[in-house]
């Protein structure tokens, strides 16, 4: 883990739905990152609590970039961060994903913002020698994502006005090796009662990022809480007691 | 650099700045720190048995605090003992336990069982839990209650013993005294403030268990203020808790009259907060010609 | 627009959102605000005799906070009968005159001598006074001296009588139960934590008083989880305060289970603030599907 | 009074000692300001109350500028603001100097900081038909002023290194009709020795800046206190209990 004073190095707003996408000079952690970790972002002036944020990419050159959209004070404060701007970076944090290349093939299964940590998981994947398929669903088409990475790409709408008709978990092709989700608690519910061994990753609030507070409680079905930022955010989906995870977070909501 | 060591009497610490209960784990997950400023660590809250917790949401954020009803999750006594104590044995920096429980008794057995478990360095009482024997009134809140599980952890043990008070009391000065008469060896001000915040969409608490105590800078001039109180209420010393960030802040309880303080909220956001703040202070007292903490002048009239 | 009417039984608002006490001054300075907007308007603390007020340093900022302690300075009462009440007796919004004193008597007193004079809509007694007869200890702390000042005020006239709580207390809803006992109309909570800050350069309070009351979206949580416990300890209206900066905050105590809210240290920072804060909520009222802010679901289980 | 949000049109950096100065196009205070009235900033994000700073300078054009030096939150927000940034700004706000064509002449006296309203002093002097004496006082050299206005500058060091060896105070040429004075307080209460009825803008701490809080106490000799932001900042150096007004504020130091 790092704690770093990172610049920003580029800012970009993605498609219709409006997208941010913001780049860090954060050099130790561009190298280091896995797919599924997180970034846990300081603003000063801001709130109280750093904003813990996927590791969107992570570049040769040492960039970090995040997906988010501003939706309350923390991500409104950097959507207006410039380049030369700096804020304080934590990490990588958390439990990546992990990758056998016997699954042969992985479907990476993506809902509105749960695109986040999926052009890592792609890298990732395609390291470990697996076949890529990312199906990625959204409300309607304004909301698709414009930018993707594996071998094939699969859209889902829940309007039919592009691609699949349905949700991005209906258009998972099947006889793929392994799933792979991230997204709105709720969606990622549904990839558990389908496939209970998918590895998922997790929204919950989190006070430190780091282990120590114990409120980023993910309920377990075997009645233990555990730790969203230290065991997950990524989980074996059967492990979850969805039910009692609570689904109306701000991420989420997108 | 100046002498930032602290006398409390039946312990010295290496620095004036420690890690308060709850908010440093078990000591075993803080990265990037330097330990050697860290001037104690009190553990998360322990009960004799493993309790799960409260289910989510725990915590939600404030203005400049945060609210959380963690619902002192952890592993029961045994498990402390087995796991960390061990670790802990192996640490230069001491470690205290901070105990919880739901009658004097289960605070009794907890320091009786803890005492003289090598790790171990001393115990600080937690006493705003619900006292299940008396109806659930907070023992923090009545003096007689405070005394009586302060008592009956003093006499299960010769390690320190510190206890940590509530703060939504008229008069903090009767709590600190009494529990003074029950024989702490030093006290701690202040555990968070009750407070509450609302989901406007799902029209209900956003915290599952509805309340959750506030910590953080929120709470700073309320928390300096209940110590100020406690200090001149008392003659042991008084270890200040609350909203600490930086240097600045840990001096206005030190100058108020604290012997020490703890830094709790400050970790989430700069898991080195307590070595900052310990290097602040040392700054603060060489810019001030002071050669030691203990020469630093204090604002403390007596009652 | 949904209808943001308020009846609080002997007093019907235009809106919910009222000027608290002491933020506002009498009515007078508030410039650019739409007046049409203001529930009600609390005058400043007002003594039998006038009272210069604390020397400065008066206020200090702390983290989404600020303390305060102006030591209700003011004209005395004769002065406001004379200077402001024929003002106050040509608007429109209704004010209510916040009573000070250090005995029940001088509560009464007050009461009486201000009674029927037109522009006066009622009172709100400020029972975070010291009891000078009871050797200072504070009103709002007892149970029995709040009775006994609310009983008092309630003899003298037929207005509405409303009681500001003090926040520093382990169970306000005894507090609460006590004031309805004695015949207070509605319930007004909260009223400012005392707090201190200390000069660094100075190694002193910040505040000439020493201690201040703290105010501000820093106290918030703890206000709106005060003002909820009051509403469910009691039947007759609870008027939440403390730290409302937007309708969002506004909305959080109405859910809780307020009536109507008072905003105060928010005036500062915009001038404007309560006409913000009432189109607000009636923005959100519409959002949602409400015609009236009598028909806003509240948390409130019943205790 | 008028409550703007003002863009950010100018930002200069003046002198080694570090004063800043910024402009915010703000027409309203612009036209109506006069000598010794202020502006009340609000940063966001930033502290809780606003800020209040005199008016440094007004401009046919419609530009409001202030000047001050990062000492603290609210300062290094100001100082970070950018054109084109935005910031609310209450004012004008406070009695104003008065002026009167019978002085013949009149001295600007300032202290440090306490240059801010001498502009427009000596703009209002000049429109009363007054001759203008400016004396500036700093520690050294190198915290003198470059910007001045009126018909003679004078300046002072208190360790000689540049213009009168000693206070601005001791520095005023005698003969002028009469004394306005801003800086520490602890030099007005100098000013006030020496000439009773001079006008000196004093500095508080402010709760609104509007009137409604009292934060602002002002003792006076009569033993009352009054309103910094309503009554004052502007009094006759007579009125003000100099010993019972706080003299260690933040503006004051510099
Ligand atoms: C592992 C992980 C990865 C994430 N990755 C992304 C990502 O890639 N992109 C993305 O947009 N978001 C991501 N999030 C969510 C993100 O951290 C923010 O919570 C979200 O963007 C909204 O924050 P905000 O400050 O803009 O909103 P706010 O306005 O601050 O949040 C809305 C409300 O939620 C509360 N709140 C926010 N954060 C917390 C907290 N930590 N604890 C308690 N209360 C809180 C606030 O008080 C506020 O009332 C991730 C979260 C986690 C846990
Ligand atoms: C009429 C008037 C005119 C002024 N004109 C100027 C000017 O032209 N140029 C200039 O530089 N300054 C001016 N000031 C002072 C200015 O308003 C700021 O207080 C000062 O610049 C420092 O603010 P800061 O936020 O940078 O420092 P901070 O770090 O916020 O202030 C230092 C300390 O003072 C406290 N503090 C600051 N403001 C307040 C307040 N209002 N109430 C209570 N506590 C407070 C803070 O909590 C902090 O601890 C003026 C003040 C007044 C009253
Ligand atoms: C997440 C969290 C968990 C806490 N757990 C405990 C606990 O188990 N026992 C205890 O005595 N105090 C506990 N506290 C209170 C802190 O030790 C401290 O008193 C409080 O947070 C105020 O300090 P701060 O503002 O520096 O955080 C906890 C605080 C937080 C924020
Ligand atoms: C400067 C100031 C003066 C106040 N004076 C009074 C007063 O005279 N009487 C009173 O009952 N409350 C007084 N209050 C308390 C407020 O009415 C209110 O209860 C408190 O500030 C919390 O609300 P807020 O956070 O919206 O400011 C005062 C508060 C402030 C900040
Ligand atoms: S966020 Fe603190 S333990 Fe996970
Ligand atoms: S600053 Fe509030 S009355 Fe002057």
């Amino acid at each position: 883990m790092h704690e770093l004073t990172a610049e920003v190095v580029s800012v970009r707003q993605r498609g219709e739905h409006g997208f941010w996408v913001t780049g860090f000079a954060a050099a130790e952690v561009a190298e280091s990152v896995r797919a599924g970790q997180f970034v846990n972002i300081l603003l000063r002036p801001g709130p109280l609590l750093r904003r813990p944020f996927s590791v969107y990419t992570a570049s040769a050159e040492g960039v970090v970039e995040v997906i988010y959209k501003p939706v309350g004070e923390g991500t409104e404060l950097l959507a207006s961060l410039r380049i030369g701007d700096r804020a304080s970076l934590l990490g990588p944090l958390g439990r990546p994903f992990s990758f056998d290349s016997a699954w042969g093939s992985v479907a990476l299964v993506s809902g509105g913002l749960g695109v986040a940590p999926m052009p890592l998981a792609a890298r990732d994947a395609k390291a470990a020698g697996l076949r890529v398929v990312w199906v990625h669903g959204a409300r309607t088409s304004g909301e698709l994502q414009s930018e993707w990475s594996g071998d094939e790409l699969v859209e889902a709408t829940d309007d039919g006005s592009a691609g699949f008709h349905g949700t991005a978990v209906a258009a998972v092709p099947s006889g793929v090796g392994a799933v792979l989700a991230c997204g709105p608690n709720r969606m990622l519910a549904a990839v558990a009662e389908r496939w209970p061994e998918a590895q998922v990753a997790v929204e919950t609030y989190m006070g430190c990022g780091t282990g120590v507070c114990l409120g980023c409680a993910v309920p377990k079905l075997d009645g233990a809480y555990d730790r969203a930022c230290k065991e997950g955010p990524v989980y074996r989906a059967a492990e979850v007691d969805w039910a009692a995870l609570p689904s109306q977070l701000h991420y989420a909501v997108a | 650099m100046p002498d930032l060591g602290v006398d409390l009497g039946n312990l010295k610490l290496g620095g004036p700045v420690l890690a308060a209960s709850g908010t440093f784990g078990y000591g075993t997950d803080v990265p990037l720190l330097d330990r050697a400023k860290v001037g104690a660590i009190v553990s998360k809250g322990i009960f004799l048995r493993p309790r799960p917790g409260n289910a989510p949401v725990r915590i939600a954020e404030t203005p400049s605090g945060m609210l959380n009803a963690i619902g002192l999750q952890g592993p029961g006594v045994e498990a402390l003992i087995r796991d960390y104590c061990p670790l802990w044995a192996q640490w230069e920096v001491p470690v205290l336990v901070n105990l919880n429980g739901e009658s004097a008794d289960e605070y009794g057995e907890l320091a009786a069982r803890l005492d003289g478990v090598p790790g171990v360095a001393g115990f600080e009482i937690n006493i705003s839990c619900p006292n299940v024997e008396q109806g659930g009134i907070y023992f923090g809140n009545d003096p007689r209650a405070a005394a009586e599980v302060t008592a009956a952890v003093r006499r299960r043990t010769q390690l320190p013993v510190w206890v940590k008070l509530t703060p939504m009391v008229p008069d903090i000065g009767v709590i600190a005294r009494a529990c003074v008469g029950a024989g702490a060896d030093a006290l701690c001000a202040v555990n968070t403030f009750v407070g509450m915040a609302i989901d406007l969409r799902e029209r209900r608490p956003r915290l599952a268990f509805k309340t959750g105590g506030l910590s953080g800078p929120a709470i700073r001039p309320l928390a300096v203020h209940l110590a100020h109180q406690a200090a001149r209420a008392v003659s042991i010393p008084v270890i200040g808790i609350g909203g600490i960030m930086c240097a600045e802040d840990a001096l206005e309880f030190l100058i108020a009259g604290c012997a020490a303080v703890q830094v709790g909220t400050a970790t989430f956001v700069d898991p080195r907060a307590i070595a900052r703040v310990h290097d602040g202070i040392g700054e603060y007292l060489e810019r001030s010609g002071l050669a030691t903490l203990a020469g630093l002048p204090r604002y403390l009239p007596r009652d």
